[in-house]
């Protein structure tokens, strides 16, 4: 019997999340203004302008790319939240787990830029033989005396 | 300003400006060779192209030899090694006016040449993509023409009819 | 406004057929004519006369890889109502055209209706940013034409004016540009100088901006009594917040990643392009009309011109740094060198009697009421003339009938044509490029539409 | 029983000024900077003249999360249907506030290319007056707003969002007539 209690928080804790999700579904439900919203207010929002060219139906596969790594390592913080509540306990033996877990990570993380996976690709900088500038450091003065000509 | 060096081809009349700026009096087919030796004399910006419709002043002063016609194209020329300015003003026909575009000389003159076909109607032969570039699309009339109304909406108070 | 009768396909067309501007927008690939595509794509020609070669694009998608998108007109980075169109390969920017005229307010229109006496209300709301520049570019052309003599004390105030004028323009771009790039406590640094200016032209003039000050003929009022120290806190308030801005932003490294080497533009390029200002300066052309052809008394002031090296967005974000720091060194000079005087000219055509005459004699009040109603003749002729604004040259080009309105009234907008520059420069760049590329030029769409 | 259509009664009544009030304190504008007015917005949203102070120091950049439309300066013909779209895409309940004389009346420019008045494309609630109106001019046209926000009917009623119609031709006011969204080109 002893063990049924324990369970017990989950059980609110699962009341409560049913509870939420139904109240707000059923107050929007009660609350919302009741005007189907117009044509205008569903065609997307491109700066106030409609479209007409309609968007692609193929994009660049980087941008799947990024969303891939960002949902991995997104994934990796879950883990983390765990250890947070019980670190005190576990002393050096969950210290060292966690270090052992992040390294991995990070390898992997390292391994992907070392890819090219985030770089997007050749950009039009100027960027050869550009020594570091500060604000003054770029510009040239031309007093009326010197005045040279263009 | 200084020297007023730049020479001219033959054939182009020329006169002195307000503060000594030079003005050039090209006819339609001098127009573009004119330009393209002001570019190689040493001019290397061209400032401004806008069009002028000349409908009530007609008889404005220009030196002999010019016939006046109703528009006008003028192209301000900037020449910065030589700190001078130089206007030509090309007298562009009457009704529908036509002049050869400068986009092969001057790339930053295609804006404006738009501007002067969306506002004046003026046609510029060769222009890369003479469309509208201020008006909406669909408008109709060019509004900077003289004979274009202005468009003005009676002021509650000032001409529109009383109560009585 | 659904309108219930029109089914809803038919109401998509509708709207798309209202908001878009047919021949003026980017078309597909294959549908744009070489040439249009050559000067979409940013090739400029070579001053050396090389044929404009749009093969010469150097990466291309086919078009159904490509995204056509609007940075339309009411965004938050384009700086009042710019449309960009901009074909995108995932996030490379591979065409620009910006569509413009969401501002048309027709002034030229406006100004052929307007007497010279009120044409400077009109100018004035061109370039939002700098309406004492607007309205001194007009008052010359019209003081050419009439060839009058405007006093000293008038000529120095007017240089005061727009040079404080100058400074308030660069903080607003400071502001901005630091508010496009994410720091957008400069924003805040930027508009709290700017009311310090913003105070001394509402003292002076009655008006924070639109100050109908500078008129044909001189200044519309005499500077308040105690404006010199006002204008020295504001001098020396800005000049030391000036290293506060340089130590905010120049040291930061996403501040730097997005400047440095983004956009750059050669000096030829930008020659064949008109493109005049701080965007043509930072390409190493030293061309500032305050030096190059002086007007008022810019030759009897010490001020240097800032020129770049690179003519990439960190050159034109330096140059209008310390183009501040220059202006308040001339507005300093001018506190020293402001001769007395009368600060408008006497010369009865142009200038109404003063007031206090008007109630004593019949012919002040008759000369008074002639020129307010009607306004004074300018005699026939046409004249341009150009002033430096803080984007660049703006030319005020005049033709006069001998009426008292002008017969064609034509302003050259330095951001217009600073603007076209915008397919060349952003032709590579990646999409956060394009907003510091537009944010760099610093166009005012009042300006470029006119 | 959606907010619109609650009846006015005893029971609902401290739940509406609840709303209200709390509507009233956090509207966000979209910035809709067209022209020098624009300018005058900024510099009040700057640090001088603070609009936090209300509650409004955001200023949302897309209609979906804004509910106060400032129209800050003049609205050309080319405009006028954007301007129609982005307040079509605005969430309810939402308030218009037109800044300025360019943007109430057309202002200095009375010719082709300025709509005479935004009014003729979406309703407005508050107008500033001014050119441009300064920045206590435009708080103090945001705080007229909120009184109507705290007073004001809890969902807005009125004509459904079809404004008024100005007739070029007769220049008068002829409300009740569908939106002209391109006044067209006058003859």
């Amino acid at each position: 019997m002893m063990s049924v209690d324990q369970y017990l928080p989950i059980l609110g804790l699962l009341i409560l999340g049913v509870l939420f999700g139904a109240g707000s579904l059923v107050m929007s439900a009660m609350l919302a203004p009741r005007k189907r919203p117009s044509d205008a207010k569903l065609a997307p929002y491109e700066c106030g302008i409609v479209p007409e060219i309609e968007p692609p139906a193929r994009f660049p596969v980087r941008f799947y790319l990024v969303a891939m790594i960002f949902v991995i390592f997104d994934i990796e913080v879950v883990f983390l939240y765990p250890f947070a509540v019980v670190f005190r306990q576990l002393g050096v033996f969950g210290l060292v787990e966690i270090l052992t877990f992040s390294v991995t990570v990070f390898g992997a993380l390292l391994f992907l830029v070392s890819e090219g996976a985030l770089s997007w690709g050749p950009v039009k900088h100027l960027v050869a033989g550009m020594p570091s500038r500060t604000s003054s450091s770029t510009i040239v003065r031309i007093n009326s005396d010197s005045d040279q000509a263009a | 300003m200084i020297s007023l060096s730049p020479t001219a081809p033959p054939g182009v009349i020329t006169s002195e400006g307000l503060a000594a700026d030079l003005c050039c009096f090209p006819t339609p087919d001098q127009y573009f060779a004119l330009i393209s030796s002001f570019r190689d004399d040493g001019f290397e910006m061209c400032v401004d192209v806008c069009g002028v419709d000349y409908l009530e002043h007609f008889d404005r002063w220009l030196p002999d030899g010019v016939a006046p016609s109703r528009f006008e194209v003028v192209v301000n020329l900037l020449s910065l090694s030589k700190k001078q300015r130089v206007r030509v003003r090309v007298q562009a026909g009457n009704d529908s006016p036509e002049v050869d575009s400068l986009f092969t000389l001057y790339p930053g003159t295609e804006a404006m040449e738009r501007e002067a076909f969306d506002l004046l109607g003026i046609l510029f032969t060769n222009h890369p993509d003479l469309t509208r570039i201020l008006m909406p699309e669909e408008w109709e009339g060019h509004p900077l023409r003289k004979d274009y109304g202005a468009g003005r909406v009676p002021v509650q108070f000032k001409e529109s009819p009383g109560p009585r | 406004m659904s309108d219930p009768t029109i089914r809803t396909a038919e109401r998509i067309e509708l709207l798309t057929a209202e908001t878009s501007e047919g021949a003026q927008e980017l078309q597909r690939r294959e549908s744009t004519p070489t040439n249009e595509l050559g000067r979409e794509v940013g090739a400029v020609l070579r001053l050396d006369g090389l044929t404009l070669d749009p093969t010469s694009v150097d990466f291309d998608r086919r078009d159904d890889e490509t995204m056509i998108i609007n940075m339309g007109p009411s965004h938050p980075s384009t700086h009042g109502v710019l449309r960009l169109m901009l074909e995108l390969d995932g996030e490379f920017v591979l065409r620009t055209k910006p569509v413009i005229g969401y501002l048309h307010t027709g002034m030229e229109k406006t100004g052929e209706e307007l007497s010279y006496i009120q044409g400077a209300t009109n100018v004035t709301r061109m370039d939002y940013l700098s309406p004492v520049i607007n309205e001194l570019c007009f008052s010359m052309a019209v003081e050419k034409l009439l060839d009058i003599e405007v006093p000293a004390r008038a000529v120095w105030i007017r240089m005061l004016m727009s040079e404080l004028n100058r400074i308030s323009s660069h903080l607003v771009w400071m502001a901005t540009n630091g508010m496009d790039l994410g720091a957008s406590s400069m924003m805040i640094y930027g508009l709290r100088e700017r009311e310090l200016i913003l105070a001394l032209f509402e003292k002076t003039a009655g008006l924070r901006l639109n100050l109908n000050y500078v008129r044909p003929g001189g200044v519309a009022a005499d500077l308040p009594d105690g404006w010199q120290d006002d204008v020295l806190v504001i001098c020396d308030t800005i000049f030391a917040r000036t290293f506060e801005y340089d130590e905010l932003l120049t040291g930061q490294p996403i501040f730097r990643n997005r400047m440095i080497g983004v956009a750059p533009l050669t000096a030829e390029e930008a020659l064949a392009l008109g493109v005049t200002g701080p965007l043509l300066r930072s390409t190493g052309v030293a061309w500032d009309l305050r030096r190059a052809m002086p007007y008022l008394a810019y030759d009897e002031v010490d001020f240097d011109v800032i020129v770049g090296t690179y003519g990439d967005n960190f050159d034109r974000y330096a140059i209008r740094l310390n183009e501040i720091r220059e202006s308040i060194r001339i507005v300093r000079q001018c506190i020293e060198k402001m001769p007395s005087g009368d600060y408008r000219s006497q010369d009865s055509k142009v200038t109404p009697p003063p007031r206090a005459r008007i109630g004593e004699s019949m012919e002040a009040l008759i000369h008074h009421f002639k020129l307010f109603t009607e306004g004074f003749h300018v005699p026939a002729g046409e004249v341009y003339s150009a002033v430096e604004s803080p984007r660049g040259e703006i030319g005020c080009y005049i033709v006069s009938d001998g009426g008292p309105k002008p017969y064609r009234l034509h302003v050259r907008g330095p951001s217009f044509v600073n603007l076209q520059a915008v397919s060349l420069l952003m032709r590579g760049g990646s999409m956060s490029d394009t907003i510091t590329v537009i944010s760099t030029i610093d166009p005012v769409m009042g300006e470029v539409d006119r | 029983m959606a907010l619109e259509d609650l009846q006015h009664n005893f029971l609902t009544g401290p739940i509406e000024d609840l709303v209200r009030w709390a509507r009233r304190a956090s509207v966000w504008p979209a910035s809709f900077g067209l022209a020098c007015c624009a300018i005058e917005m900024m510099a009040t949203g700057g640090a001088d003249f603070d609009l936090a102070r209300y509650g409004m120091e955001v200023f949302r950049n897309s209609p979906r999360q804004a509910d106060l439309m400032i129209v800050a300066g003049r609205v050309s013909q080319k405009m006028a249907p954007v301007l129609r779209q982005v307040y079509d895409q605005m969430m309810e309940p939402k308030w218009v506030i037109s800044m300025g004389v360019c943007a109430s009346t057309g202002g200095l420019f009375n010719n082709y290319a300025i709509v005479q008045g935004v009014d003729q494309i979406v309703p407005v609630d508050v107008y500033a007056p001014g050119c441009p109106p300064s920045p206590e001019t435009l708080m103090h046209a945001i705080l007229t707003l909120h009184e109507q926000i705290r007073t004001g009917e809890i969902m807005k009623r009125r004509s459904e969002g079809r404004p008024v119609h100005v007739d070029p031709t007769q220049g008068l006011w002829t409300p009740e007539v569908p939106v002209a969204v391109r006044v067209g080109t006058p003859k």
